[in-house]
């Protein structure tokens, strides 16, 4: 716990410590400017395959990871840098497995949209669009079946509400009353498809009243307290009622779909990308919290420069790191000693 | 030794291993009040409760999904599917997230799950209700698929399957469940992958799986009594792991072989024995392998035609002769 | 239309023209003793595999099917014999399809769950709980791409609310305003669960919102006219202004889920099914219709007769059609000339 | 003949057709605004309007089956799957709609609806997105599967499977689509269910399909460079109706056949290749035939290790320099 003296005592803070504040700050520009070495590995080739950066919602992450307990689960889709960094994994681990290296989370066998950590009860990193929330649902049944008072965090897109396996996952989420807090990280977009054109719901959240049991609220995903101060709540709820939460934060993506995707394109203009710039959830939370004497710019420059630091370093330390060798190929298909159709079926290799 | 059902054993196989271990649950469709749709878990939600055995509504991804995630966290579940058919529903969760998820977390979530229920035709199902999905799932690294033909494989391959750290897809007979078969007192364990000799002979190999090893064991009866013709029956009872090592060793003594499977016949597994056994056992071979399977047409409601779509040992006959050069 | 001395005057019956009423009494009749029939035969094994009765749900499809015009489309799941019957299928081909005879609606190649009339738009008869919602989508869909008045009815079980395929077609339905109605046979029960254990939500109607646009009521399944009455606004809302509507019909199944089912076992009473009779369609339509004098007893035995004539026709004409035969294996595979795997690789038959 | 990309083609393939025959269109994840994942849908959206083409929500399995009961009542659907990757949450609507509706209603409703997508690897896109489905569908009665390697054969088998009155299951080439090649000017089609001789050659047959044709093309060149091997290259362009004919002649050649594919081993596409040939071929071969096929494994996102688990021209010509007994 914090003593007394560390408690910034502006309500707007609602009592969060100065030094998780600071935390949540730092864990925001280690997302942000992680994400900005990644654009720049991956355009001189050294990161490949599909890579989504979450620059522009760095506030939903942070806001939520920060407000769960370490033996509490996360799992998130193919957008999973900052989930993971801010989970606690090492820049080291996740930029190596960027560069597809052996010291990578995974070993390099994932990459960008399969981030990994059992350390930290960090579950992934799922490729295909929904599929992890019905996951997320067996984690909550494991919880409540070994009678824990843990939590699973889940993350997914906006698109993913219009999906079968949304539906089955809240539909028995809610009926036995498991401990999951799902939040979807709405940036309005799925790819290309604003999600008006194919949602047949005004607000997202909406959609939780197909499923008793469950309670849904809206937060500015760009506000980090707000979702901070909205999960929270959602974690006390599953932890000590065992209900289930689904969060809406109303968020933006600055950049392309993927890095392979222009920032703006047909589906959005320049200008609705540069008025969403505006609110940016890093600038904001600096400046409440230089506003209300937290910490001064030179502090926030003081950390900024760390980060940075440690960005370098975990470039560095992939770069240096080894790329897996043909004995790797087999080693993780299955946990026993068969290796699959290896027996003479490929002999010519 | 004791007599009792496939059904029974599977039964047990599923007590057994809930007692033994608490991490093991099941779950799906009328598993639990119902006693399972062919009653395979009896008895289960009375002895074990409903948080161990879990009545699912009729969402095949979801819960597929589900067990995914319980097993990633280290619980064991049995998924149970009616039928394999509505497993259609979740070959994403089966294939995309079970198969994959220890080689893409670098070997970090290993996922310790079974997935079972009956495959195959039964009676007069129809197309959507009698399909052999073995050939699918053989084909996915990251997968084990079990196919007992016995009784007593049925239980030793279920609690090798339970145990097993890997998700296996667990592939029972819907016309299997009656048959009656010897299985041994106390603890039986069948390992994963291993093949079984279930008839001795040396004049030609008969190479399949699952319920058509009953086929292949009458047609063997009839080629001895009325042809002098001694065939060799190989079980391969899981179809990945693929054990090949018996039968070709077997060809190599009879120089004949015919593969026998139920279902379609493009890329099947019989098309794999094949492809072993002529890499394997080449000089061995006297005449071409026959492969003998399901014919290729979604399956007919018409009993008259059902029999004609489904291998007999009357065909499984025709083979034989055949590859013998008794035609 | 009806001329004016067929009408019948008591609001009671809004408008029906009699021969209307007589239409619809005599179509649930037909339903029942068709049944009754089924499963005589089928205990004495002239019918084979999973085999579902309707005994008990008449007023539903009844209800449902006789607000529709020739040119609708109707499709249903696997318990699909009264659909096909109301919808005016011949007793002789739905028998003798049973029977597994080449006369029979699909040849003897789709039996008891896949029941098939490309002439009277009827489209089956699907064996997979849920997927033939989507297709029921399909059918809106292509209704407005061809910008005709045409109406898509899909019936659906219980059970199918807690599907993937269930959420998917909604959304779309909705959305896209597509002129499907969607009505869920609520008999409580999914095989031996109840819908209650499995759902998380009360009254299965309250699903539709979240998929604006698509309306929702609730109607007693057992009261024919309120089926009909229900039915023909969401036909008009469909037809006139092209949007979807959920109805909710509540209704029992009187036997067990399937012929292989005991009537109520573990998953409910005998007193509970007892009661249920007491509400049965057929016999309170019928006091309805003699109460208000619209026609007699007797009148009833004497249509009720012909009935019970036309299903002992219907099934002496399957006893007596032709068992498929060899050459019909390949017939319908595909719709030219190709002939599937059979080249060589069959070479033992 | 004009020099296109395999894009265009499939592109002006789609065109053709949609100006062709109103009741065509087209539906699927970005195929509209954003002219398609990855722009095969190009322009149009502009052309045709919004019923033609239809942008759908991220919901595999449910567009699959809108297009399958717009199929049923006339309209030409063509379902695009942004990758084949997720048409696994669609593999019901596939094989349990599609695929048997005109048999289970007795041939009164055929779906004439194309299932289209890219298949296979492409660079570093890990396991979930890297998978080759082509065994699954070859084995469904019901479908007929397309797997062209060149921009002709996009084009001439696009059109066909538009046209084609059953289900088909369309497989690019994820790496492909920007590959030229000539093609036809004027109407140009394919008929499905063709194989065809890429190269011609005395000494071995290779038998292949989709991007392994290209693969097969190079090792070809360097045998015939470094060993004076001429090996014959067969496309066999479509898995289902399953064209081995050309295959076999070519083997009664040559003696010698080495049969490649880039899925997994196991009951895969090469397999039934083997037992076609080894059936109908058997006295002609000097050699078992050799299988080439991707590794046994999900597939890695380490570059350097995805480029072993793929087949190259290497691996190829170290099993055609095994069965030409030059190793
Ligand atoms: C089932 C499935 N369909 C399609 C895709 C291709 N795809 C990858 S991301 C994406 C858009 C997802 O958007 P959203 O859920 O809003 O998440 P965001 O990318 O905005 O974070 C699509 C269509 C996929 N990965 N899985
Ligand atoms: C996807 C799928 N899962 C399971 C089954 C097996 N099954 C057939 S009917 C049925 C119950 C369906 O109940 P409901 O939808 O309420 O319809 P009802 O039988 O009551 O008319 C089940 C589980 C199936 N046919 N399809
Ligand atoms: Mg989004
Ligand atoms: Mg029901």
């Amino acid at each position: 716990m914090a003593s007394t003296e560390d408690v910034v005592n502006q309500d707007q803070f609602d009592g969060i410590p100065k030094e998780k504040l600071l935390e949540i700050l730092r864990s925001m520009l280690m997302s942000r400017r992680f994400e900005e070495k990644t654009a720049e590995s991956y355009q001189v080739g050294k990161i490949g395959g599909f890579c989504h950066l979450y620059i522009g919602q760095e506030a939903v992450a942070t806001g939520a990871i920060s407000a769960l307990r370490e033996d509490d689960y996360v799992i998130t889709a193919y957008r999973d840098h900052a989930q993971a960094l801010v989970r606690g994994m090492s820049p080291r681990k996740v930029m190596a497995e960027l560069y597809g290296r052996i010291d990578g989370c995974s070993g390099g066998a994932g990459g960008s949209m399969h981030m990994f950590d059992k350390d930290i009860n960090f579950m992934g990193g799922h490729g295909i669009v929904g599929t992890h929330l019905p996951i997320a649902t067996g984690v909550g049944y494991a919880i409540r079946y070994r009678q824990t008072d843990q939590v699973c965090l889940c993350f997914f897109g906006d698109s993913v509400v219009n999906g079968g396996p949304f539906h089955e996952a809240f539909n028995m989420t809610a009926k036995w009353e498991l401990p999951v807090v799902y939040i979807v990280e709405n940036n309005s977009y799925g790819m290309g498809t604003d999600i008006d054109r194919v949602a047949a719901v005004d607000e997202l959240f909406l959609r939780a009243c197909a499923y008793q049991g469950k309670r849904a609220e809206q937060v500015d995903g760009q506000d980090v307290l707000a979702v901070h101060a909205a999960v929270k709540r959602a974690v006390v709820r599953a932890r000590e009622e065992k209900r289930p939460t689904f969060i809406e934060a109303q968020t933006y993506r600055y950049l392309g779909h993927s890095m392979s995707d222009p920032a703006h394109g047909v589906y959005r203009t320049r200008e609705e990308v540069a008025q969403e710039r505006e609110r940016d959830p890093i600038n904001t939370f600096v400046d409440q919290l230089t506003d209300a004497g937290v910490i001064t710019d030179e502090q926030v420059e003081e950390i900024d420069q760390q980060v940075i630091a440690e960005v370098e370093d975990a470039a560095e330390f992939a770069e240096n790191s080894a790329v897996p060798g043909p004995e790797e190929i087999y080693r993780n298909v299955y946990s026993d000693e068969y290796r699959g159709g290896a027996d003479g079926r490929d002999a010519w290799r | 030794m004791a007599l009792i059902t496939y059904r029974e054993a599977l039964n047990r196989a599923l007590r057994e291993e809930m007692e033994r271990d608490e991490n093991v649950f099941l779950l799906g469709e009328e598993v639990g009040e119902y006693d399972g749709a062919y009653k395979v878990s009896k008895g289960l939600l009375d002895e074990f409760g409903e948080w161990r055995v879990r009545d699912t509504p009729i969402a095949e991804n979801g819960f597929a999904g589900l067990g995914v995630g319980a097993a990633m966290v280290g619980l064991r579940p049995v998924v149970e599917f009616m039928t394999w058919n509505f497993a259609l529903l979740a070959f994403d969760a089966i294939v995309n997230s079970a198969a994959k998820m220890y080689a893409m977390s670098g070997g970090q979530y290993n996922v310790p799950i079974v997935f079972r229920g009956p495959g195959g035709s039964a009676l007069q199902l129809s197309a959507q209700h009698s399909q052999v999905p073995d050939p699918w799932y053989a084909n996915i690294p990251g997968l084990k698929v079990c196919t007992p033909a016995t009784p007593a494989d049925a239980l030793g391959l279920l609690k090798s399957a339970i145990r097993d750290n890997d998700p296996v897809v667990f592939i029972e007979g819907e016309l299997l469940y009656n048959v009656k078969g010897e299985v041994p007192d106390g603890e039986h364990l069948v390992p994963i992958g291993v093949a079984d000799v279930k008839r001795a002979g040396a004049d030609v190999t008969i190479v399949t799986h699952a319920k058509m090893v009953h086929v292949a064991l009458q047609a063997a009866d009839q080629l001895a009594k009325e042809f002098e013709v001694e065939a060799e029956v190989i079980d391969l009872r899981c179809v990945r792991p693929l054990d090949t090592g018996l039968a070709i060793e077997s060809v190599r003594k009879t120089n004949r072989a015919v593969v026998l499977e139920e279902g379609w016949p493009i890329a099947g597994i019989g098309a794999q024995l094949v492809d072993d056994i002529q890499r394997e056992a080449f000089d061995a071979l006297d005449a071409p392998i026959a492969r003998v399977s399901g014919l290729d047409v979604p399956m007919h409601y018409a009993r008259s035609l059902e029999k004609l779509i489904v291998p007999s040992p009357e065909t499984v006959i025709r083979a034989v002769k055949h590859v013998c050069y008794l035609d």
